[in-house]
């Protein structure tokens, strides 16, 4: 069976170069860097080589690089080690209604801990308005978290934007750029973002590694406490092969950044312009504008069909993709973003994302136009929203999931 | 995460459509929720003689939806009366526990439809 | 050059069966476990499979274990998280001097948030009064954190003793098995133990997974906050290669424990007598009686001799120990540990720890001891502490860092 | 961690031990941190002919100490005084930021000496 894999923005698979650059640091370099002798020297030096090719991809001092577990330790260690940090200057935290749960729940935690959180709400193509940013931002704010690109709609935000604000009102700015880093350009000088987090299995290397961009003199708390690794800024033995392998990625990143993505964006390109002339009803959730969304991604509702089904009728043809539907998440709501862009109930649950990469090919493209459309029309038949003549339920006090047996 | 049979309900659906002259049809579930099951009935002197659903919802919902049916067809509505969502899950040899709630209504919707069914039919 | 790793306790090399059960989840199987489709559900059940290996080395149930990044983060959880979640119930934690930094750092982190902090001492031999931990319980006391074996003396705490008396007094039983695990028998229903943390990298698995056990019930504030994986007990996309080599590095530890650690200890105990009987000067650290340490940890102190230039010339041996000296850890003070145990300072910088693994040969300690007497003695001759007939300078007061030109 | 040119000197330290009729003493450090670092000259003329040193610490400790000696050795007692232990860590090609305080108190140890070798030969 044809198996195409259409959800990069879920996780990538571990480039070759990157598992061989890894392989010797499981048994014959498996010292800890923080040892004096031979075991520990061997891998301290990789670990150094590894934060400058992190550095040069988001063009920082590899001083300002630390590595960490994955791309919500760096959203909780960046927003709870500010909060605590500069909690005698302030009690609110302005952020977006369309961050990554990573960024989202370590809000709302804090908001039990007495901050103040705004939620910036987003527009129906699921943008910012900068003004109302703007205007949110009081004396007590202390943190600004926008995230460099939405994993849903593939959104880029206008992170130099913000941080030319956080820089007047000198609130600190940190970014998910979880994301965007590898996908298109992420220069967090330029940008005058203070912190920045990216994770490793979004572009290559493997899960359970990330790093964080912590611009030089940022006062923040611990997250990890313990052992003194990282110059005291996160606890624990390193995961030497992981970060090789993060390493590795990020310069195959920025090396091959403009020849991958303008391929990945016409692929993605093609998708959707077949997407919606084939097939009615379906709605484009995002900026209309490619430019404003990263290159690989697409994400588009087939009206009538609740998501999660869409994805195993995909699955039995080889394609995987991903949805923002409930019940593909553990959670009871649809995708908050979505919701956040005043998506219709049913249509969030119908959202569907795919999201490319530089392995996929023009055929696969071709092939999932050409499987598409009858899966659609094949679930739409079984659905009783479709050619509807009564009007559907839609308030939650109707649910009936209290019916249950 | 799901069984065998709950995959083959769901890419195999039995009995999926309209009954063009039910008598007896029965809905829950609601969009906000992700779940809409239909059933259609066609009883004739109390027994299920054809039945039919539409669903708009996950893997699971489709195979309730579509196992319900298997079970109901050829019972009596006292006997269909009886049959559990729980019931239902264990003909499909289980559910994932996240799917127990929502995507576990079939045996609601049938008994809705016997509902209507008595309802238009009094006894 | 020899290569002799006698620092098993700092970390393992990755065991070849255990990176074999890993390689293919690189590149294959390198879906995100959290996915509907294909690439998803091929990952999913070897988490589940591992989770199983691991409840097994633990004697617990696979519901009961949390998959984390590291041994440090499972500490981090289990008292922060349990902190949080009974702060209403009390503000008092007891735990002993002798603990790991990412158990004492987050306790002192906890200090300065209103917690209250009971360090238990340990004796001359590193050993905790029990009489003394049951008395510091008082009606606030919502946590008791006790490691199972010390990372640098070995020395074995009576957990099930511990257990007991918790039991009794319905406090919460926190312990760190990362050293433990894998050496010797942990089993956590036994013991009554509530949450126990191993780490990956110490039983041969790779740097960067760890695991809590959390016994079923016991109510917990989340620490990695964001997505819904690990049923919302721990967010971040799974590091599925690593978690598969846990898994399977728990199930060897279990098969192979006592075999493994019946040559283990033979090796160490001649290790042990063949330095105490050849160099004069050398102090035991930790428990006279070898059944109170870990089968496969010598800690000695060679009088006179600061640990860093010891642990130097050992490696030009190619023998890899480990030190409690001060300019090993990045710290200024010497090991905790030894000052605990009223080490004199000078002996506290002169420790020594060899850990050693089922990896050993007879040969190698044969080597060892050749080779330490001229390096200790060469050192001595080095040190005007050695042979020295004035009084050494030894209060702090007098400590001439700040001379520094 | 460390250069070349300190696992040199700490691997063959030059210059170890005591000098019997030594002329100046000096030690700084103390076992607290883990570094005691002790100069034995014979001074002769102002003219420094010999120097020893005996050390207690890290490698870092030990370099410098062998390399203070190397840089004194033939220099007068003016010339010596103004060695810094900056000039030390850079003779060896730089040491790690963490060995950058306690560990690096050769050339206060060597200034010691020349102070106790004035107040014993007042001018
Ligand atoms: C007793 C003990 N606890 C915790 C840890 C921390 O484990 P990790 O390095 O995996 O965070 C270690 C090892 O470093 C340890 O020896
Ligand atoms: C935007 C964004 N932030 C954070 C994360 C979390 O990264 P990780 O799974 O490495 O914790 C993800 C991916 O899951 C993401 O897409």
């Amino acid at each position: 069976m044809n198996k195409i894999y259409l959800d990069n923005n879920a996780t990538t698979a571990v480039k070759e170069e990157v598992l061989d650059a890894m392989l010797p640091y499981f048994r014959e370099q498996f010292g800890n860097p923080s040892s004096v002798h031979w075991a520990g020297r061997m891998v301290s030096s990789a670990i150094e080589k590894a934060r400058e090719q992190v550095a040069e991809l988001l063009n920082c001092s590899p001083a300002e690089v630390i590595f960490l577990s994955c791309g919500s330790e760096g959203d909780n260690y960046a927003i709870k080690g500010t909060a605590e940090a500069l909690k005698h200057k302030g009690n609110h935290i302005i952020t977006t209604a369309v961050e990554h749960p990573a960024v989202l729940e370590t809000c709302e935690a804090l908001e039990k801990d007495g901050f103040e959180v705004t939620y910036l709400g987003v527009d129906r193509d699921g943008m910012l308005d900068l003004k109302e940013l703007e205007a949110a931002i009081t004396p007590q704010t202390i943190l600004i978290s926008v995230m460099w690109a939405n994993n849903e709609t593939g959104n880029i935000f206008p992170i130099s934007e913000i941080g030319a604000i956080a820089k007047k009102h000198r609130v600190r700015f940190h970014t998910d750029a979880v994301q965007a880093a590898g996908k298109i350009p992420v220069d967090v000088r330029a940008a005058n973002v203070d912190m920045a987090v990216i994770s490793g299995h979004k572009i290559g290397a493997p899960k359970g590694v990330g790093a964080m961009y912590l611009k030089r003199g940022t006062k923040i708390n611990r997250f990890m406490h313990g052992g003194h690794q990282e110059r005291n800024r996160r606890a624990g033995t390193h995961n030497v092969a992981g970060i090789v392998g993060l390493g590795v990625a990020c310069e195959l990143a920025l090396r091959d950044l403009d020849s991958n993505y303008a391929y990945v964006r016409q692929l993605r390109d093609k998708l959707e312009q077949g997407i919606l002339e084939t097939i009615p009803e379906v709605k484009l959730n995002g900026h209309p504008d490619a430019d404003l969304r990263l290159p690989n991604t697409l994400n588009v509702s087939f009206n009538y069909i609740e998501g999660e089904s869409l994805l195993l009728f995909f699955d039995m043809k080889g394609i995987a993709a991903s949805s923002g539907s409930a019940c593909t998440s553990g959670s009871l709501e649809p995708s908050h973003v979505m919701g956040a862009m005043g998506v219709d109930i049913v249509l969030a649950h119908s959202s569907t994302r795919f999201s490319l990469g530089p392995d996929n090919t023009e055929e696969e493209i071709d092939y999932v136009l050409n499987e598409l459309p009858p899966i659609v029309q094949r679930l739409r038949e079984m659905s009783p929203l479709y050619n509807r003549e009564e009007p559907t339920p839609l308030s939650c006090d109707e649910c009936r999931m209290v019916h249950r047996a | 995460m799901y069984t065998e049979k709950v995959m083959d309900h769901f890419s195999n659906p039995r009995n999926v459509g309209e009954i063009a002259n039910a008598n007896g049809v029965g809905e829950v579930g609601n969009a906000s929720c992700g779940d809409i099951m239909k059933i259609y009935l066609k009883v004739e002197g109390d027994v299920i003689q054809d039945v039919k659903f539409k669903t708009f919802g996950c893997g699971a919902a489709i195979a309730t939806s579509s196992m319900v049916t298997e079970l109901a067809i050829g019972k009596t509505i006292d006997e269909a009366l009886v049959l559990t969502n729980q019931a239902v899950a264990e003909a499909l040899d289980g559910l994932p526990p996240a799917k127990m709630h929502c995507s576990n209504l079939a045996a609601d919707a049938l008994h809705e439809a016997i509902k209507d069914y008595r309802e238009k039919h009094p006894a």
